[in-house]
């Protein structure tokens, strides 16, 4: 089990290709995959079609990827506190599909637990109803939201064993767990690299198993 | 005094004030971002409530050195901790709590709210689009829903007959609180329960856009 | 936050009346709530339903309540370790609702957390289906099944602190944390009370604010 | 040699060996009470595999001291463990895992098995009903479900044109493996790809209830 999962950060980067669509675990820029976000920068991947709770801030976090155009699609359940999102939409330089924040991460769930979507009183008899079918049981409206899938997903761990096993610190969780089931492909940035076995197993959150690469994250 | 010679600050600290006194010792609350955050510091001594915070902490509480804001921080983005005896979860788990009615209150604002306790609180059309984030499922699965907001906005009524904006969820305020008085969502339509002395009747009557019934007797809300 | 949530065991059972429907966690006995089992057998407890994952086995865990004649119903996914529950069922002494095992994890959690029931492709084709809704998504039959709640549920924890967060020990875990979203009333017992706080919040696993009551568990 | 001077030992090892060989190191497996737990010992040099038990161990290991049986069982309720790397999850993930496509493979014994692939393995009207535990899921969400089975069942084929017991689910089945041979579910149906030299083509058509297209070469299975 003990196999090594790490590689470099350019060869993870070259991972996601220009056009992919992308998870990013993370609440307004805390628990974002900060280093591999960089990389992505500096790689200069664009046209993706990002899936992230939100725009996080400016110049912060996922808000790198706003800014410097690199998104076609944002998939989020709040843009408020990143500016650049409204006005990029506004130019329409960025689609945004707005998903009520338990809704997305119960369809990134779903997409990643083979169940054919959400079946959620959240919604019902609002805009975000429009277009999607309803379903009743036992008398009361539930909107089916369909699972949301991605080509890959670019964890943030803070221990993390070169099998890939995750334990989130604070709450940079988040929507990562769910994440890690969802993608063809997951890339973990490790804040720590720790010995296999280091996390007892009753603390692991994410298994390795769900995890195909690691790459050094840490400081920034 | 009218609500001129109340000066923002002031009416934000009443309405968080009365809304306190909604909350029972031992409540798991979730508060929206701005005025709600307000209250826990006007708690009455001996009530105790659990904040659960939508991005992962049950048991939310300020900054501290122990929990940096690169790891930790609330629903509004902001450093914060989790006391002893809170949890750290992630959001399938945090929404599970709040859908699933595992959530005593939610007190957040809104732009409007009309007589079938309909909210609209998450968009105006061409103008602002932040996106409803984790309202829309707070409102529909907390088992009590307290609406804290100014009464009026710039002298328009909030408080309507239907709401005019898109919805964030149908018929799901339970209690309006304002600077004016507490309003009680029931099935025969909206009902002064308490009032602040500082009005009459007349004049919270005059501020707002939907039938009011009035409470026999009619407390003050101070 | 430090309220103490400590009853003594005769009180505890006491709120499981004849007739309730209650769910009991663990696996083939693992996990079981032992002490609150042998509590309910002392009490003369009946008329119950059971929610529990399986029969476990003669004299073992939920198995001294199958014995006993204490159950009505079971909705278990398995039953086949304890012979009793076939000899009751075949003799119509016993209800017996099978669900498969993912199915019977993904009710329970759809009863806790407010969606209207579970979109699953198990059991399509099969006579799990009869009866049952099936429901198109993206040209793929989805089984409509739906959420299960209970009156009461009987957790076991390893470490359990005054407030009632839980830590399992192993994989005892099971359909615990999902069942103390599914009951009206929730009761752990707990092997070992530890401090509040003792537990990281990064590794609660049950939050307190799902349990009512904690009773002492431990050796048996 | 034909099955008659195999024992029942002997047959178990054939077909646990050889089912030894479909899997790749890495993968993660699950396996079948009875006979597929066997497998693990057959396993080539070079090749781990990851035993999920769906009772919520990622990792599975033998029983250990440090794991008591109290606190570590594997999916047939005997006492087990987890290995340095493993995890214990809970159920609704562990069948996230199962259905959502995270397991590799899942090796399974079999009442019936079809042309189409169709699998009975949980009940017999009348006679069994031990209910269908984690098996419904299993081989709905496992990437590649094997079934190792005996080929016949006193003499009866259990790999038929089409099922007669209630079915597991449907077109799930993707590999057989007999102590005869090792045959493929196709959409043309089934493929007899490597067989016992013990037996003759004739003899595994005989002892089985559905037409067989043979590869060619065909073969031997040890």
């Amino acid at each position: 089990m003990a196999r090594d999962k790490m590689i470099a950060l350019a060869e993870a980067v070259a991972k996601v290709e220009d056009g992919m669509t992308v998870m990013i675990g993370g609440f307004m820029g805390c628990g974002n995959a900060h280093v591999l976000i960089d990389g992505l920068i500096e790689a200069g991947t664009k046209d993706l079609t990002l899936i992230c709770n939100d725009g996080a801030l400016p110049g912060y976090g996922v808000g790198k990827l706003v800014e410097q155009h690199r998104l076609r699609k944002l998939i989020a359940s709040h843009v408020g506190l990143n500016p650049e999102v409204g006005r990029q939409m506004n130019a329409g330089e960025l689609e945004v599909e707005l998903v009520p924040q338990g809704t997305f991460a119960e369809r990134i769930r779903s997409g990643g637990t083979g169940l054919g979507g959400v079946l959620t009183p959240t919604g019902i008899g609002t805009i975000v109803a429009e277009g999607k079918p309803v379903v009743e049981v036992d008398g009361k409206a539930f909107l089916l939201e369909k699972p949301l899938r991605a080509d890959i997903a670019l964890l943030s761990g803070y221990k993390v064993d070169p099998f890939g096993n995750i334990w989130y610190r604070g709450d940079t969780r988040t929507f990562q767990p769910v994440m890690a089931m969802a993608a063809d492909t997951v890339i973990v940035e490790a804040d720590q690299l720790i010995p296999l076995g280091a996390i007892p197993p009753e603390d692991v959150v994410t298994s390795g198993i769900l995890v195909d690469h690691i790459v050094k994250g840490g400081d920034w | 005094m009218s609500t001129m010679q109340m000066d923002k600050v002031q009416i934000r600290e009443l309405i968080a004030g009365r809304v306190a006194r909604e909350l029972n010792d031992g409540d798991v609350v979730n508060l929206g971002i701005g005025l709600p955050t307000m209250i826990p510091s006007f708690l009455p001594d001996g009530v105790e409530v659990i904040l659960e915070a939508e991005n992962g902490i049950v048991g939310a509480g300020p900054a501290t050195d122990t929990f940096s804001a690169r790891y930790v921080v609330d629903a509004g983005g902001k450093q914060a901790s989790a006391i002893p005896g809170g949890a750290f979860i992630d959001s399938a788990t945090s929404f599970g709590l709040i859908r699933g009615g595992h959530i005593d209150a939610t007190v957040l604002g809104a732009l409007e709210v009309d007589a079938k306790g309909n909210l609209a609180n998450w968009i105006i059309p061409g103008k602002m689009l932040p996106g409803m984030g984790g309202a829309m499922d707070l409102v529909v699965g907390a088992k009590r829903v307290i609406v804290a907001m100014e009464h009026t906005q710039k002298g328009r009524p909030k408080i309507l007959e239907a709401c005019t904006l898109p919805l964030t969820a149908v018929e799901c305020v339970d209690l309006i609180v304002t600077e004016m008085g507490v309003i009680e969502v029931t099935p025969d339509g909206l009902v002064l329960k308490e009032i602040n002395p500082a009005f009459t009747v007349d004049e919270v009557r005059e501020a707002t856009g939907a039938e009011l019934t009035i409470a026999e007797p009619l407390p003050s809300m101070l």
